[in-house]
């Protein structure tokens, strides 16, 4: 065995294959994920028109996009209802859900005495609770804030707590010993330790957030003007339009992956510098 | 185990592996309560002002080298700014001020020990305890550290407490030393090492210093025996 | 003007054209009311609305509804019944069933909740559907359409327009009225708070409505209609069209009692003898305080009659 | 300073302090979530007295109680129902999660590729595509299991995906020097690595599987025998049988507490040998 | 870096603290690979039988002490039954064998790093690389160890890469010493020490030990001085 410098000409074939692999991964990268999707799309249209599926139940593919394009000004003011409510209810979940976390894991006592009522908000079903939900709140848009918020709240509240309690025992010690005040450990240590789980408590809450306030918009019934995308699946659902219905489906769906990505690229940002789980690694 | 310390002392823990040394340090630091018998505090001195050395480099991975070593000062509320001079200076100290900016996962072992032994020493505590701070580090920077310890000392007035496992650098650092035997964990032997600081490097080729090495070694040798 | 609300059962459609067309040729406005119009949809609950004071009317389906509520103890009371037949019929495909009693045969029918809970239960125990019989209708046709052997909910004035434009085929209809369910439909229910401190209101609210549906359906629908789209821009004109076309078909609004009595109007006779039906049929307990349940101080002025005669140039 | 042998009898006060903090931790542990409960209901029932809300809106919790007591059986009976959807589908979640998570780490072209699709299925509005469900599966129970296995399967795919890739870098390489196999490296050293992360998943998907069931319950509508408390909650909102449906609400919020205590526990006893997060600390 | 090794070699790579010998290791260990040069492998023995201590114990935290050192066997397809005898045996070489059970969070560093070196040691691989494996340990645990390491080599054959900050251990241990110097890490001589094996206690207090050391130490000292 010898390690030996560099000989300048001589590049091995491992060497070789190293690079390919490389550059193979680099363009497998993109062109996967997409030549998935065009398979999908083409799955799609093959199985509607081998099992002769009719448009009304599921439309093929073309139609849906052609129906996307045409109807794009209505659904696109519909997305924009419904982003925003998106957006808010996310916003609140992570304030919430951290502030939670945080109050919990600064005594056991509050933990233990209000974790509960955190689950039971979880398990309670917003159809059932919206209408008292909307008699006592008169906004419409607290309303649906509230409900968006309850379904997307939990996951940042659970894995929040779960990372603030993860943090290096011997560097809680260290805080200790250097005479940390209760907020600094928070802040110095157990809210970067929780990151991570954060971080991955968010990409669960974005997409709920987005569930969240298209059942919020089903329950709330924004009917008429200034109404979301829930409200133009149940419209088209009624009257057959099952190809905007689709593209409103479609718009969702295409909305969730956006949030995730972007939250990924979000924590990968974040994480980067130094957490295993966004590490560089060779090989 | 029964342990005065002095203001000014230099102690050091000597004993096999797991006879309970971080333990002892732990205990001293606060961090564990004793199942039995009592820490006594006089002086007022209390756990406040303290700087430690784990046996592991303990950083916070999200944060650079100067952030880490910022840490103390950052607990007392010291924005970065006014205790730059400080930072700098202990990282100087360990001989890692090219890696301000460096976070941990780059460094190597020894390295990363450097950093927390910066972190130690950047707020100038009247008590340090250190659990085998250089077993990490080549002979030369061992010994360069040794010497930067010993004067820091000389300047402060600090008192420390030091795990290691080299006679040798129990002998050339401290007044006394306690070798600890494992299994309950007991210390069996004081030594003192009655040489005046400071010392320089011609103390570690002086006949007084091989006595006590030897002396030391003895001792080391008979807690294992009692041990085993 | 005294502010009030309505919450209706569904979005905005031809079938709340009277109410709409009050409000839109100021018919309440008249009589002193300032009427906002709540839309429901399939998963509201305007009625909680009412409960709690948040409406002062709400639109009920048929009188089930409302006897649950004197069963529970809950002040609520019918004022006028707009649709004098319930306009729910179930569809099936061309030539499947020949008679309402065979639609129990079909392996799935599609019926909403509310149905499910209401006329359902009365063609459990009236014919002996079953409750395995029964899928959910979440007001999508679709799945119906797909199934031959399928059979499924809907207002005489919506569903079979829908169908018959994206399914292509033109759906039997089966009548659950011409069955025996003989209740009033589109039921206007208050607080008996109401009543008693505002009767005024309530008059007015009773009556207006009842113009407002004579105007619909026998003069120019136009301004209610607009009113309809603009609160519900996916509603076509040709549905509108046709809802009102259907309505007057099969007398939705406007048949029997009301011809005489003026659209809106109810009858003891008619209740008791949908109340007795539901007993016998063990949809409903027995022992009801009927006279809880509705007041016909209201909606047997026959307000809209010289509306319509006029209207009818009669 | 001085360490000293123990005397015996020189228990000083700081140790004493101790002792009694402990012992109030131990007694408040549980009397203090009981008085949160205590108080809770009181503040229920005060808020319906002084507010006169009437009991077909928010009844008293007397009367809550005295229902649930009255229509236990038929309670019960439905929530059993419930409850079986409820831990089949959790079951499958687990399964369906982990697995897709194992399948996404042994490749980042499967993870870049297929990924969107498991958001997608997330942020999908299980009211829009159940029907196109229960077109083409016949079975009534497979149906809602796969309503629920949708809302409740994602926390589990993304936490565990989270996990599995945090293993320490120094242990991988070990791994790697020691020519583990894929599925031993999967096996022994990315599972339980990624152990507390899935648990904390599971916690999250504990209540998503409840709230799914009952999702899947409301939209497949099992009506008549062996219909569960999605059922029962309607059948008495349109009967305005308020008492009962605010008792099914509760066997609901008690069943989710039940639930995520339950996991917690299994939790607690998977990491308490090792994990930061669960091991018990002096101080 | 040029470095060849001979089957059977027993070579110590010495060098102040970040100057690459962790990296080396890594290289050789086929973890990282180079962004230039190469590294040829002959006598077919590749990276297969291979055992290595890291400078971090790197033990799994859920794994017991003895499922930790069953580790390399068991992604052998190993059953604990069929090898137990091998674990307890290497567990038993660093002074563990009461620990089987115990969990990495309760033990002393020294103890965690001895399994570390059970573990690599539990397969009889041919191919040893060790990364400052007793750096943690007292002078008479790693006295021990020394002797246990070289015993092992004399009866397996096996080849062993050795990283230490000890000069003594590495002239006592190795017939080669590579002294590195840091920043580009690159090799800055060479030492052979030809006392042949096996070497017991008494060499450590031989002329021609001491004559070693000393050049090795100057060497060190050569490479810091560089590095400076
Ligand atoms: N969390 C723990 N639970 C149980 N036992 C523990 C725990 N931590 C340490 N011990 C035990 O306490 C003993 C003393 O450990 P300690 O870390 O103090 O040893 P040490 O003298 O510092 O050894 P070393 O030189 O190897 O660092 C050891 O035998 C160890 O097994
Ligand atoms: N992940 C990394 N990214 C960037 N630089 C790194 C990384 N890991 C190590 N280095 C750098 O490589 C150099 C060599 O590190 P290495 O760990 O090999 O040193 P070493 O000789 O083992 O030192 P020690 O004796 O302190 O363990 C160091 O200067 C370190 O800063
Ligand atoms: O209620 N949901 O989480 O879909
Ligand atoms: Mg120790
Ligand atoms: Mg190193």
């Amino acid at each position: 065995m010898s390690v030996t410098p560099e000989t300048g000409l001589v590049v091995d074939r491992e060497e070789q294959a190293r690079a390919r692999r490389l550059r193979n991964e680099r363009i497998g990268r993109w062109v996967l994920p997409i030549l998935v999707v065009v398979l999908t799309v083409y799955a799609w249209d093959r199985i509607c028109v081998i099992n002769e599926i009719p448009h009304y139940i599921l439309p093929r593919p073309g139609l849906v996009l052609e129906t996307l394009i045409k109807d794009f000004p209505i659904l696109l003011s519909a997305l924009l209802v419904t982003l925003q409510t998106t957006l808010l209810a996310l916003a609140v979940a992570v304030l919430g859900g951290v502030g939670l976390a945080v109050l919990f894991t600064q005594s056991k006592f509050i933990e233990m005495s209000f974790y509960p009522y955190a689950v039971i908000l979880q398990v309670t079903p917003i159809v059932s609770i919206a209408p008292l939900i909307f008699i006592y709140v008169d906004s419409k848009i607290a309303g649906l804030l509230i409900c968006a918020w309850i379904v997307a709240f939990f996951p940042i509240l659970s894995n929040t707590t779960l990372g603030l309690n993860s943090a290096d025992h011997n560097l809680r010690d260290l805080f200790k010993i250097y005479g940390a005040t209760r907020w600094q450990r928070l802040r110095f240590l157990q809210l970067p330790s929780a990151l991570p789980y954060f971080l991955g408590g968010l990409r669960i809450a974005g997409g709920l957030a987005l569930i969240g306030s298209v059942v919020a918009e089903y329950v709330a019934g924004t009917g008429g003007i200034g109404s979301g995308l829930a409200f133009t699946i149940l419209e088209a659902g009624y009257r057959l339009n099952i190809p905007r219905m689709f593209a409103a489906l479609l718009l969702i769906a295409g909305t969730g992956v956006v949030i995730f990505m972007a939250l990924s690229f979000l924590s990968h940002m974040m994480l980067r510098k130094w957490h295993e789980s966004a590490l560089k690694r060779e090989g | 185990m029964s342990l005065q310390v002095r203001q000014g002392d230099f102690i050091s823990l000597l004993g096999p592996s797991g006879c309970g040394k971080s333990t002892a340090l732990r205990l001293i630091a606060g961090l564990i309560h004793p199942t039995a018998g009592r820490i006594d505090w006089s002086g007022g001195q209390g756990a406040g002002d303290l700087g430690v050395v784990f046996q592991e480099p303990t950083l916070m991975p999200w944060a650079t080298v100067a952030q880490n070593v910022w840490l103390p000062l950052r607990l007392r509320g010291k924005s970065y700014g006014a205790v730059k001079d400080d930072v700098m200076e202990a990282l100087r100290l360990v001989g890692l001020e090219k890696f301000l900016t460096a976070y941990p996962r780059e460094l190597s072992g020894g390295m990363k020990m450097r950093v927390s032994i910066a972190r130690a020493l950047v707020t100038r505590p009247r008590l340090i305890l250190m659990d085998e701070p250089f077993a990490a580090l080549d002979e030369i920077t061992r010994h360069k550290l040794n010497n930067d310890l010993l004067q820091l000392r000389a300047k402060t007035g600090c008192t420390v407490i030091f795990v290691t496992h080299s006679v040798f650098e129990s002998v050339f650092l401290s007044n006394r030393i306690v070798v600890m035997a494992a299994r309950p964990g007991r210390v069996i032997r004081e030594l003192e090492v009655n040489q005046p600081y400071p010392r320089g490097e011609e103390y570690r080729t002086s006949a007084d210093y091989a006595a006590h090495c030897r002396e030391a070694s003895d001792a080391l040798h008979a807690a294992m025996g009692e041990a085993a | 003007l005294e502010a009030v609300s309505f919450g209706t059962n569904w979005v905005p459609q031809a079938e709340h054209g009277g109410y709409y067309q009050a409000v839109a040729d100021g018919t309440y406005e008249a009589c002193g009311l300032d009427v906002t119009i709540v839309p429901g949809g399939p998963q509201v609950n305007n009625r909680a609305l009412l409960m709690a004071g948040k409406v002062d009317f709400h639109m009920a389906g048929n009188l089930l509804l409302p006897f649950s509520a004197v069963e529970q103890g809950i002040p609520i009371k019918v004022v006028a019944a707009h649709f004098q037949k319930e306009p729910q019929v179930i569809l099936t495909h061309p030539g499947k069933v020949g008679s309402f009693e065979e639609l129990k045969t079909l392996p799935k029918l599609f019926i909403g909740d509310n149905g499910y809970q209401s006329y359902y239960q009365w063609m459990i125990t009236e014919f002996g559907f079953t409750a395995e019989q029964r899928v959910p209708y979440t007001f999508n046709p679709a799945p119906f359409i797909a199934d031959p052997e399928s059979g499924q909910q809907g207002y005489v004035t919506s569903e079979p327009f829908a169908i018959e434009r994206e399914g292509g085929f033109k759906p039997d209809i089966f009548v659950i009225a011409d069955a025996g369910f003989n209740t009033y439909a589109t039921l206007v229910e208050t607080m008996q708070d109401t009543i008693d401190e505002k009767p005024e209101v309530v008059k007015c609210f009773v009556e207006g409505s009842a113009i407002g549906w004579a105007n619909y359906l026998y003069g120019d629908p136009t301004l209610a209609n607009a009113l309809i789209q603009e609160q519900n821009p996916e509603m076509s004109s040709e549905q509108i069209a046709y809802s009102i076309e259907m309505m007057k078909e099969f007398g939705i609004v406007d048949s029997g009692d009301s011809l005489e009595m003026g659209i809106g109007a109810m009858t003891d006779a008619t209740i008791t003898s949908f109340y007795d039906k539901m007993v016998d049929s063990g949809v409903i307990d027995a022992g009801l305080d009927l006279s809880q349940v509705y007041t016909l101080d209201f909606a047997n002025t026959g307000a809209a009659l010289p509306v319509k005669k006029t209207l009818l140039g009669e």
